[in-house]
């Protein structure tokens, strides 16, 4: 199988997430392991727009929506069975239950596009308006309140075999990270299988793909379920990392900084999307540490420079220029080889001339 | 003649746009193993008729029936999937993958991956590719996009092949050998091309099918057709020397 | 409460790893002063809010450490800016806890960010303060809730206006806790006065336009109304209702309007003839006060912003700390709050403020103001009001083993009747 | 109800469609022609009120500060943006989403920085009140809904008769075709983006007098006019006033019926329901060929 060779570049950098997962508890503070995980989980965010846009090619203004409702389920599943080895897999199916839907409704009626962009956002602001209104005691599900505004706290990560057990933040870092890890490795494996490819063939050319007769509409559900599932991961793992889940997930801000994660990061690559969503995760904490000038003023200028000095975003252009040292690398050693040969040959020639 | 078994017909298929009849109530058959061309002036409504065989567009009335099947409203994948090749007017290729991956994607539609693998090969060959496997679609020339197209219809080796404008763009030697393709093809496919080029037409055709206002103006060979003055009128100006030609 | 033992398991945890900072290898910073955090909103939509408030915080600390600081000590106060974002709080807060080893954090504007870090101080034991005017209802032994609460100011606000307008209410009010709660009390208070609420109506925060809403108040004819909106897209309010000429028919009142210094955003005109309910207004005459807007002027030059109860607040309850670590000889979290709990008062700009043990809310002054020319004219003042509002839920003497939020899920869920 | 609530009702749904179409225009000609997502749109707004403000304060007449100041100043710095940071993003439409975004926020930051987190707007609407029965409507709102047909009017003559509008009217009808032709110099993407920005703060400045005026107050507006020009299709004109009568008419009715909320959330089902029925906005199925 070529499998192992295309995702070599995928394994190293499962490795190096690895190492990453188990050495940082021991090099970081408890207070930044604890922050890790809110970013671990805005990282699965990010990667599963880098799925659904950047390979699949539907423009999801409201990845958000899966995120928060992922959230919002195994909060709710979590306050009711106490078990959150169940609530997770709740938060999944629940996620994805929503994804089917709304993506059943919008890809079988034809939307497409910055069409798609604004339906998916406006189902995000529909949550976020509604939630927001369930602070009363009737807004119940189970023994779970909404709490409207003010969200939920969310019951911490136990152990399936003693609920009684919860887990210490350090090992929801774990959890996370781990997640996160095996998120990668599935979605780069999933955009090599058939499946993934002719997801990638109708994000390059819809009309061909539906002229090959693959049904277009459906693979474009699947990939977007399949999106909401990691996206639903990634709000369990938020509410764990911050302890609780407000409808704030759901606003415009969060919306558009899921977009501009995968901008930053790459479109068309998965790494990248994680990568951008933990630098402007550290950029706007480190910014809060400083109140001399308006933080929305330099983070506006990081990334306009950004974009305007790194516009493929950052993976790709590391990648390019990867590639192009290691072409003028080989072209180097080449141009060298044929000077040794024309010297050793002109050189042999002389000798033969001696000879 | 025996014309052996009907492949495809439509039954008073119109398709209106607003207060424009671009099709309006055609009656069209094909038999097995034909070749036809679908010729007429621009805005004569093939290429609506074209789109609506396709699925592309919603027929407004009328039937569509492929092999006993009715498929009118279809959508275009239902259409392909009955082991239909289609080629559009705009060559509708993956810009962003390599020519093999093309045609991968296209033989993979219905073969494992391994007979998949070898289809496309083979493809590779047949169309001469084999130079430009590697290269990025969305950088090749013109007629070399409208060939790579041309071989994700061949990979998946249809029995029925809906070709729009195929020598669009190409060389005057992409043509003769597209001629050829296309007559290969034939030996075991039913064929409807839409076509503008007289000469290529001259080259492949054996009936054509005249459109003119939304309907079928006559159906015949393309000898008795160029010669009908009817036909000419309608080609007037520009068109007719073409149909000369 | 099943969460207990393990919280108590988790809490072991967590000192264990503060205790291993050795293993970090990096060494905390060996600078002897005293660690005070503020997390408030710089900039971001809040950023009207929690501006002012850090600017008098820093006044009070400047102040502190001028005077030669806290038991010998400096204080260094650390401020981070949340910019607008619940998780920011909860990391921020996190940090400070955890890394910063913070000996108080004063944060919190919106309740929902007060909700997001309550547990995680209380989880690393740190003191925490909240100065913000809230629905009332936290019952926290770790928690102290400076802002005045409905109780205080609605309470005084509703039959005030009611006996000098007319019995028959409209109210309007920002559509999240905050304002649905508010509008519980309103309701409350106003049917405990004999009046009666012609209707309540919720606005999402992002909300300019009003049009519809002041047909509707035309159409229902109230005396007054009662406003409880939040945010700048909301002082939109204001401005509409005066262009429609009802401020010369309807008066309005609120105990949310001049939080943001809205007075100052819109004309004379517009605003006058509002009346409102603070703890503190910037008017207040008194010595105290005199010194304290002139020392906030020096400091800030021409940019200072006009002084609302957050802001003179944010500086008492900096004293308030101050005072209780000097009294109890020490920065440690259980003899401050100890201290804190005796009742500690002390005097500032808005009068004596002290702790009510009870509540950890605040005995403080109340006052009512009219708005004229942009500056409030004080028409009524009460003195030490109680947090009545908490007191009928919350009792942290006879149980200070507390850390809830009782009015989490509006009033009747609380158990208190509003009719 | 009476006739006179019916009436002062009518004028206020009116009201309300004529503002969404207000804040929605400067954003849909820049959609519209350059195929850019203008994140930034809400700060074009901001800017508009607070060039109203500060003019005022400077001793600028009222109706020159909102009818022409912030037009002019919001429309340089339009031009100002074009020039130094969307031409570079030309062909990356995408990418135009992260710079805009980053402006949105630099605009932000910069606005608090100068003028502080809240700014005294002391200009009051100019005009009076208008009285049906017992009801009362300020003027000032009837005058806004003749400015936005006026404007709405004003776009439809451009569009009609200048270069500029021919060229968006073949953009309109097809993405690729002005592109195809060439005519889409940089120079005619420098005045759309500038025109664009003016409208934007064009309709700022009109609402600085009858909302608050603060360096934020553009998110209460960007995701309103993003979903009603996206709704609106391709189409500029009849796109947006169209989306906005639908959207503003059904928010109108719904808030007055069960509140502001269920108002808002009403507009988002509107928007949704409109896009899965024409998936490419209204003038995707109606209008086509209009403005």
């Amino acid at each position: 199988m070529t499998i192992f060779r295309d995702m070599r570049a995928t394994f190293t950098i499962a490795v190096i997430g690895i190492l990453f997962m188990v050495l940082a508890p021991t090099v970081l503070e408890l207070f930044a392991i604890i922050n890790l995980t809110t970013a671990i989980a805005l990282a699965m965010l990010a990667l599963s727009l880098a799925l659904v846009w950047g390979y699949g090619g539907i423009l999801c203004f409201g990845q958000t929506a899966f995120f928060g409702v992922g959230a919002y389920a195994y909060t709710v599943a979590a306050i009711n069975s106490g078990d959150a080895a169940t609530a997770i897999l709740i938060a999944v199916v629940v996620a994805i239950i929503f994804a089917s839907v709304l993506g059943y409704f919008m890809f079988y009626g034809r939307v497409s596009d910055v069409y798609l962009a604004v339906i998916t956002l406006t189902v995000s602001l529909i949550l976020f308006s509604l939630i927001r209104r369930t602070s009363g005691p009737e807004y119940k599900i189970g023994d779970a309140l909404l709490g409207g505004f003010n969200g939920v706290t969310a019951p911490p990560l136990n152990l399936p075999w003693d609920r009684a057990y919860f887990l210490f933040p350090e090992h929801v870092f774990y959890v996370a990270m781990a997640f996160l890890i095996i998120a990668y490795v599935f979605t780069a494996w999933l955009v090599r299988t058939k499946f993934g490819r002719v997801v990638i063939s109708i994000k390059e050319n819809e009309l061909r793909a539906e002229l090959l007769g693959y049904d277009i509409r459906l693979y474009k559900l699947l990939i977007f379920m399949i999106g909401a599932a990691i996206a639903g991961l990634g709000g369990v793992l938020f509410c764990n990392g911050v302890g609780r889940v407000t409808p704030d997930v759901f606003n415009l801000y969060n919306s558009a900084l899921t977009i501009i994660w995968v901008i930053v990061g790459g479109r068309g690559t998965l790494i990248g999307p994680v990568l951008g969503a933990f630098g402007i995760f550290y950029l706007t904490s480190a910014l809060g540490t400083q109140s001399t000038i308006n933080n929305n003023l330099i983070l506006g200028i990081i990334l306009i420079i950004f974009v305007l000095a790194i516009p493929k975003g950052l993976v790709p252009t590391v990648r390019d220029w990867m590639i192009e040292r290691k072409d003028r690398r080989i072209q180097r050693v080449r141009e060298r080889r044929i000077r040794t040969r024309r010297t050793r040959s002109s050189t042999q020639n002389a000798e033969g001339a001696g000879e | 003649m025996n014309k052996g078994e009907i492949v495809l017909e439509t039954r008073n298929l119109s398709m209106h746009f607003g207060g424009v009849r671009a099709v309006d109530s055609v009656n069209f058959t094909i038999w097995e193993n034909e070749l036809r061309c679908l010729i007429g002036p621009n805005g004569a409504g093939k290429s609506t008729f074209f789109k609506c065989l396709t699925g592309q567009i919603r027929p407004t009335s009328g039937d569509i029936v492929i092999r006993n099947l009715q498929v009118a409203g279809h959508q275009s994948h239902e259409i392909s999937s009955l082991g239909v090749g289609i080629k559009t007017q705009v060559p509708n290729v993956f810009d962003g993958l390599s020519t093999e991956e093309n045609i991968w994607l296209s033989a993979r539609r219905w073969h494992n991956t391994a007979h998949a693998n070898r289809l496309t090969t083979q493809t590779l060959d047949r169309l001469d590719l084999g130079g430009i496997r590697e290269k990025t679609v969305g950088r090749l020339a013109h007629g070399e996009r409208q060939w790579v197209e041309l071989g994700m219809v061949v990979v998946t080796e249809p029995w029925l092949v809906l070709l729009d404008e195929p020598t669009a763009g190409m060389t005057y030697e992409e043509t003769l050998r597209t001629a050829d393709l296309i007559k290969t093809m034939n030996e075991t496919a039913t064929l409807i091309v839409v076509e503008h080029d007289m000469q290529f037409i001259r080259m492949i055709s054996k009936t054509v099918t005249l459109f003119h206002e939304g309907k079928i103006l006559m159906e015949d060979t393309l000898e008795n057709i160029s010669s009908n003055p009817v036909a000419r009128e309608i080609y007037l100006g520009q068109r007719s020397n073409k149909l000369e030609q | 409460m099943t969460f207990n033992k393990n919280r108590r398991r988790f809490l072991a945890g967590a000192s264990i790893a503060l205790a291993a900072p050795a293993i970090i290898g990096r060494v905390q910073a060996a600078t002897d002063d005293i660690k005070f955090v503020s997390i408030l909103d710089q900039s971001g939509g809040l950023d009207i809010y929690g501006k002012p408030m850090v600017d008098t915080t820093k006044l009070a600390i400047e102040e502190i450490n001028a005077d030669g600081g806290l038991l010998g000590r400096q204080i260094d106060l650390k401020v981070y800016d949340p910019q607008s974002s619940i998780q920011l709080y909860t990391q921020f807060a996190t940090q400070a806890a955890a890394g910063d080893k913070a000996d108080v954090v004063h944060a919190g504007i919106t309740s929902a960010s007060r909700e997001a870090i309550r547990p995680t101080l209380a989880r690393f034991q740190t003191l925490y303060f909240y100065n913000v005017l809230y629905e009332g209802g936290v019952c926290d032994f770790n928690c102290f809730c400076t802002g005045s609460t409905p109780a205080q100011t609605v309470e005084k606000l509703v039959p005030y206006t009611m006996n000098k307008w007319g019995k028959k209410v409209y109210v309007v009010a920002a559509d999240y806790n905050y304002g649905q709660i508010t509008a519980q009390w309103v309701q409350k208070y106003v049917s405990d006065n004999g009046g009666e609420v012609v209707e309540t109506e919720f606005f999402p925060l992002d909300v300019t336009n009003f049009g519809t809403t002041i047909k509707k108040i035309q159409a229902a004819k109230p005396d007054m109304v009662m406003s409880a909106l939040v945010g700048g897209a909301h002082v939109s309010f204001y401005r509409q209702y005066a262009a429609a000429g009802m401020n010369q028919s309807v008066p309005i009142a609120s105990t949310t309007f001049g939080i943001g210094n809205e007075h100052k955003l819109i004309s004379g005109e517009e605003g006058d003839g509002m009346i409102c309910a603070y703890s503190y207004f910037e008017e207040i005459e008194s010595e105290a006060n005199a010194s304290f807007t002139s020392r906030f002027k020096d400091s800030m030059g021409d940019d200072a912003p006009a002084l609302n109860e957050l802001a003179a607040r944010s500086y008492e309850a900096a004293y308030l700390w101050a005072e209780a670590v000097k009294q109890a000889g020490s920065i440690d979290r259980m003899q401050v709050i100890e201290v804190l709990r005796t009742g500690l008062s002390i005097d500032g700009p808005s009068g004596t403020v002290a702790i009510e043990p009870k509540t950890n809310h605040a005995l403080q002054n109340v006052y009512l103001a009219e708005l004229k020319d942009q500056s409030f004219n004080i028409v009524e003042s009460y003195e030490a009001q109680p947090p009545t509002d908490t007191l009928l839920v919350c009792d942290l003497v006879g149980n200070p083993n507390q850390s809830t939020f009782y009015f989490q899920n509006g009033l009747e869920a609380a158990g208190i009747e509003i009719q | 109800m009476d006739l006179n609530l019916v009436i002062a009702l009518g004028i206020q749904i009116i009201y309300g469609i004529a503002n969404l179409t207000l804040i929605s225009l400067g954003l849909a000609i820049i959609f519209g022609m350059m195929r850019v997502i203008n994140l930034a749109h809400g700060e074009f707004i901001m800017l508009g009120g607070y060039t109203v403000v500060i003019s005022t304060n400077a001793g600028v007449n009222i109706w020159i500060s909102m009818l022409i100041v912030a037009p002019v100043v919001v429309g340089v710095i339009g031009v100002l943006v074009e020039r130094l940071l969307i031409r570079w993003l030309y062909g990356r439409m995408i990418d135009t989403l992260l710079a805009t975004w980053g402006l949105s926020l630099l605009l932000i930051g910069l606005v608090t920085s100068i003028f502080g987190a809240s700014t005294a707007t002391t200009i009051s609407p100019p005009l009076g009140v208008v009285s049906i029965g017992d009801y009362t409507s300020s003027a000032y709102e009837l005058l806004l809904i003749g400015i936005t047909v006026a404007l709405c009017l004003i776009i439809f003559l451009t569009l009609k008769l200048t270069r500029l509008g021919l060229i968006a009217r073949g953009t309109m009808q097809n993405e690729e075709m002005a592109s195809a032709l060439g005519v889409s110099t940089p120079r005619i993407y420098m005045l759309t983006f500038g025109f664009g920005a003016a409208i934007s703060g064009f309709a700022g400045g009109l609402l600085a007098p009858v909302t608050g005026v603060l360096p934020t107050i553009g998110v209460a507006y960007i995701a309103k006019s993003f979903i009603t020009v996206i709704s609106g299709g391709a189409v500029i004109l009849a796109g947006t006033v169209s989306a906005s009568a639908v959207l503003g008419g059904v928010n109108g009715i719904v808030s007055f019926l069960t509140g502001p909320t269920i108002g808002e959330v009403a507009l988002l089902f509107a928007a949704i329901l409109l896009l899965r029925l024409m998936p490419r906005g209204i003038t995707g199925r109606f209008f086509r060929k209009g403005l």
